[in-house]
């Protein structure tokens, strides 16, 4: 990361429910920089923190302690546009249902553009090419209603919106879960071809390293609101046992790569698929 | 979807009546426990609640029973944890609302078929009413206000007609729409759709 | 900000484990409707230092901090004020010759009306410290199990007894959920650009009325459900029905019912023979 | 014993626009079998689970749980026999304190106070939940509402308990110590277990594999079995476990396996075993 980072986290701290018999820690410090172009996971099991970082992201609360600053502005201070940092950070919620603010597909995508006060020409050429982006043919959707699509659809129309404001900052907040595996493997295909040709900043928020690990490159792990770890993901990926005592999933080579260390004692957690593990294993075996 | 014992009409109490009244009226509650149900206004009070909003909701969209049972839940709640002194009486507080639904469910099935918002917003405008006359005819038969009291209190009872009016159109279509099953919106003609 | 929790003051309930807390629900539930009746039928300042007295043993009993019962109570304090001055303006009862302190048109400011507003003040005040004290040492658990077994003998009068408690059980085993999902359904509309809190009462009421449309779509779905968990667990209705859970009040418990009824008694005659 | 013979069911029977669920299923279940249903999103799984439970009722074949068939009428006596557990506790657990919620089930058998408090008793100690029996319901993590609402279903000591998807709304390794946990008690109380999953690492740890596509039965088998025919798994969207298929991937290497990897430890034991006899080939 060279010169000043994108996004930058300092000290956040925040109680939910502060004063109150059930307050809560939900942040205990935690500092953070993002350098424009990175595409970060955040992970930790539930209750770990990640759905207050992400709304202390698009100041959706008052932090008790610590700034958040983007392109080195603090966004709490006096006279600070928030509604133009919603315009760079898009946010997909995890669960899309809580975004979508129109019943018909097409005008919640052109929602935000509309509201951004852009013609109604470019939204329309924006709707039209975020739908086809997220795999949901502009023609054939448009005019579809949000309640009758299933749920993977209705989690693309979300994206879709997000997509259609151009923002430079992606956040997606659990973007697998709940999705059976052809689901989930069709989204994640099509995350990853989104995020090619793009100069995105990408943070994905998860109690899973499943997905994350394959459209990122670096891991925060967070722990009872601390970063107790943070890395390339492959390193973070080596500490496959301290990952697994929190409860965070992992990806599915990793997490067999743990359970064979007994018999190959040093073979790298840190794979991300299964041909990588395959190879560790043939020089591993060629060597005995 | 559900078969077997206890679906029931819409004037039994079947096990889908039990569970819809009950979270009915737990949105009743989560309105005024929030306190997202009291919008601010520039009156006496300084807000109008759309708390009665699931009574209503319920008697237009599940019948009188729900709407009856939503109501008393709504009531019931207000009795104990009221702000307003009115509403430590038990009879103010449970009392009126528990007519709300079952207005408001006879004004919808009234007017469901000349069309349906506006009988969602006479639905509202009747439970709401419904909610504030009983409860200021009470309070002034019971000895809580002197009858020149209502007078200052009937900007607010309009104010919340109209509200109660606004929410139960958007519900109602929402659910409606929902509930039709339909899939694919009516193209939009105008020059200017953004989609 | 959007921490809807926050204001949330249902089913708080401080369990100090003081005698009172302990006490059978049935017993305090009979305990408020004796007060609740009492503060109908007490009518004089003497009746009314009487049942304070009573209220300040509970008070104490209960060991809940006063301060904490005062705080919540700003608001209806203000509420009261308003309506007791509107008795005191517009009283019409018989106003006896010289009465009056002060007049105009139909305003008037008169001993008589004082008094009765007076009395009006501390029957309003008696109900809230009743309904607030019986919430704050039961909890919600308590309460409904209390209810259902009061009434439960009207179950044989086929009045659906345990079916009005359980849609109480529901609502409020719902309200949490529903707080969590539309706080949820808030932070996520204003990260688009929608915040629920902002306009004027019309805009307003049409942005709560859309953000409670998956909050009312949903809690149909959810009714579903959990019909179809409750038929699939055999639920048949209340008649069916036997119930792990006994409540048991203890001799002292029936004691101290007994207290409150001969105080309120005491009150009422006391009321009425002066 | 559940026993399904050409079971149909279709939603809207005879419109024009009816969904054919289920499209002739066979199906023979004996007691005490553990067994996971797995299937894409619309391959029928939840209608089935909807049918055990005489929730639906079927439009075409046989459904017979105990020999009693599943048909209006009959719910209370099916009921008493197959529980059931759905995807998201938030939407069934009734009563908000734990024991309540688990007895809410004998409690409407009208069943004697003692035999409701031995059953909750049983199930809360089958689900490690006699910690937290007074707790209230909202103030539980998802992995212990779901341990909850299991628990409410085995107080109803039923023969089969059906889970439909418990564990898609967990965290893999709490889904796991859930799974370990119904395994020890089929084994000691000898219930059965149907568990619906889309997750094949979850599958691996049952006796039987049944797989539904479309509505019909695709493969019935055992773990082994069933991932062996990994390419027709996938085309049913599924996925076949990373030890399974990198076990195959080894074997196309030359690497003698054989044909018992279905998950990582049986993986490791072929590959330590393996590895012995390597070292002792190449030993002094």
């Amino acid at each position: 990361m060279s010169g000043e980072p994108l996004i930058e986290l300092r000290d956040l701290r925040y109680t939910y429910l502060a004063g109150t018999p059930k307050a809560s820690e939900a942040l205990r410090g935690v500092s953070l920089r993002i350098g424009e172009g990175e595409r970060v996971a955040i992970v930790g099991p539930t209750r770990s923190g990640k759905s207050t970082l992400v709304a202390a992201l698009v100041h959706l609360l008052r932090l008790g302690r610590g700034q958040v600053f983007y392109r080195g502005e603090d966004i709490a201070g006096p006279g600070y546009d928030r509604a133009a940092l919603r315009r760079e950070i898009g946010v997909v919620f995890q669960q899309p249902e809580t975004q979508i603010v129109e019943d018909v597909v097409g005008a919640d995508v052109a929602f935000g553009p509309t509201a951004a006060g852009l013609s109604a020409e470019e939204t329309r050429r924006r709707v039209r090419e975020s739908l086809d982006a997220v795999g949901l043919p502009y023609e054939r959707f448009r005019l579809r209603y949000v309640h009758a699509l299933s749920g993977g659809q209705r989690r693309r129309v979300a994206l879709a919106g997000v997509l259609a404001m151009r923002t430079p900052v992606l956040v997606l907040d659990e973007p697998a879960a709940g999705l059976d595996p052809r689901g989930r493997r069709e989204l994640l295909g099509l995350l990853r071809r989104l995020l090619s040709g793009r100069s995105l900043t990408l943070i994905v928020c998860s109690a899973s390293l499943e997905g994350a690990a394959l459209l990122c490159d670096r891991a925060v792990v967070l722990d009872a609101g601390r970063v107790v770890m943070d890395g390339a993901l492959r390193e973070v990926l080596e500490e496959a046992d301290r990952l697994a005592a929190l409860d965070v999933t992992l990806p599915e080579a990793a997490a067999l790569a743990r359970e064979l260390r007994p018999v190959f004692p040093g073979l790298p957690a840190g794979v991300l698929d299964g041909e990588e593990l395959e190879a560790e294993i043939l020089k591993r075996l060629g060597a005995a | 979807m559900t078969t077997g014992s206890g679906s029931g009409s819409a004037f039994g109490l079947g096990v889908r009546q039990i569970v819809v009244a009950g979270i009915l009226g737990g949105i009743a509650i989560l309105l005024g426990a929030t306190r997202i149900g009291f919008i601010p206004v520039p009156n006496l009070s300084g807000s109008a609640t759309i708390m009665h909003v699931p009574a209503i909701l319920g008697g237009a969209l599940e019948g009188p029973v729900v709407g009856l049972l939503a109501g008393g839940i709504f009531g019931f709640y207000s009795w104990l944890y009221a702000e307003v002194p009115l509403f430590k009486d038990p009879i103010i507080a449970v009392g009126p609302r528990l007519l709300i639904g079952v207005v408001a469910w006879a004004v919808f099935v009234l007017l469901r078929r000349v069309n349906l918002d506006l009988a969602s917003a006479a639905a509202g405008v009747f439970g709401s009413l419904t909610n504030t006359v009983g409860v200021l005819g009470l309070g002034v038969l019971l000895g809580y206000l002197p009858p020149a009291a209502v007078v200052p209190i009937v900007p607010q009872a309009v104010v919340e007609a109209v509200l109660a009016a606004v929410v139960t159109v958007v519900v109602v279509r929402g659910v409606t729409l929902f509930r039709s099953g339909r899939t694919t919106a009516p193209e939009v003609k105008d020059e200017e759709r953004r989609y | 900000m959007l921490e809807l929790q926050r204001n949330v003051i249902f089913g708080q309930f401080v369990d100090t484990g003081s005698v009172v807390h302990r006490m059978d629900p049935r017993i305090k539930l009979g305990a408020a409707f004796v007060l609740v009746v009492a503060s109908f039928l007490v009518d004089t300042f003497l009746g009314f230092a009487i049942l304070g007295l009573l209220a300040a043993a509970i008070q104490a009993v209960s060991r809940v901090p006063p301060g904490y019962l005062l705080r919540g109570s700003a608001l209806f304090l203000g509420f009261l004020l308003f309506i007791l001055a509107f008795q005191v303006l517009f009283y019409a009862g018989e106003v006896p010759e010289g009465g009056y302190l002060w007049r105009w048109g139909i305003l008037s400011v008169s001993t008589a009306g004082l008094e009765s507003a007076a009395i009006l003040g501390l029957r309003v005040i008696l109900l809230y410290y009743v309904t607030t004290m019986l919430m704050l040492t039961t909890s919600l658990v308590d309460l409904t199990a209390g209810l259902e077994q009061i009434f439960s003998p009207l179950q044989r009068l086929r009045v659906p007894v345990n079916e009005l408690v359980l849609v109480f059980v529901i609502a409020v085993k719902f309200v949490p959920i529903f707080i969590e999902e539309i706080e949820r359904l808030a932070r996520a509309r204003t990260a688009r650009g929608v915040p629920f809190d902002e306009g004027g009462a019309l805009t307003r009421a049409r942005r709560i009325g859309r953000l409670l449309v998956p909050i009312f779509v949903g809690g149909f779905a959810r009714a579903d459900v959990l019909t179809t968990a409750m038929q699939v667990r055999c639920y048949r209705g209340g008649r069916h029905r036997t119930r792990l859970r006994q409540l048991a009040a203890a001799p002292s418990d029936w004691a101290a019912l007994l207290a409150v009824v001969a105080w309120a008694v005491a009150a009422w005659w006391v009321s009425g023979a002066l | 014993m559940i026993e399904a013979q050409n079971l149909s069911f279709s939603y809207r029977t005879g419109e024009e626009d009816a969904v054919h669920a289920l499209r002739g299923v066979g199906l023979r279940l004996e007691p005490g079998e553990f067994v996971a249903l797995i299937g894409h999103n619309g391959s029928g799984k939840s209608t089935l689970v909807r049918l055990l439970v005489a929730v639906l009722h079927p439009t075409g074949g046989e459904l017979r749980v105990d020999g009693i068939p599943v048909r209006p009428g009959n719910e209370l006596e099916v009921r008493r026999r197959i529980s059931v557990v759905f995807q998201n506790p938030d939407d069934q657990l009734i009563m908000n304190r734990v024991a309540d919620d688990v007895a809410f089930g004998p409690e409407n058998l009208g069943l004697e106070r003692e035999e409701i408090a031995a059953r909750v008793g049983f199930a809360l100690r089958a689900l490690g939940l006699e910690e937290i029996s007074e707790h209230l319901v909202e103030e539980l993590s998802p992995g212990q509402k779901q341990r909850v609402a299991i628990a409410g279903a085995l107080a109803m000591r039923p023969r089969f308990l059906v889970l439909d998807e418990p564990t898609s709304l967990l965290p893999a390794p709490v889904a796991r110590r859930l799974i370990l946990t119904l395994r020890e008690l089929n084994r000691r109380e000898g219930t059965g277990v149907i568990h619906v999953t889309h997750s094949m690492s979850e599958a691996a740890l049952f006796d039987r594999v049944v797989v539904l596509d479309g509505g019909r039965v695709l493969m019935d088998g055992s773990p082994a079995q069933v991932f062996r025919r990994s390419d027709q798994l996938r085309e049913a969207g599924l996925d076949v476990p990373l030890a399974v298929e990198l076990a195959g991937r080894l074997r196309a290497r030359g690497l003698p396996l054989g044909d018992g990897v279905l998950d990582a430890a049986s993986l490791r034991e072929a590959l330590a075993g393996l590895r012995g006899s390597r070292a002792e080939a190449c030993g002094p």
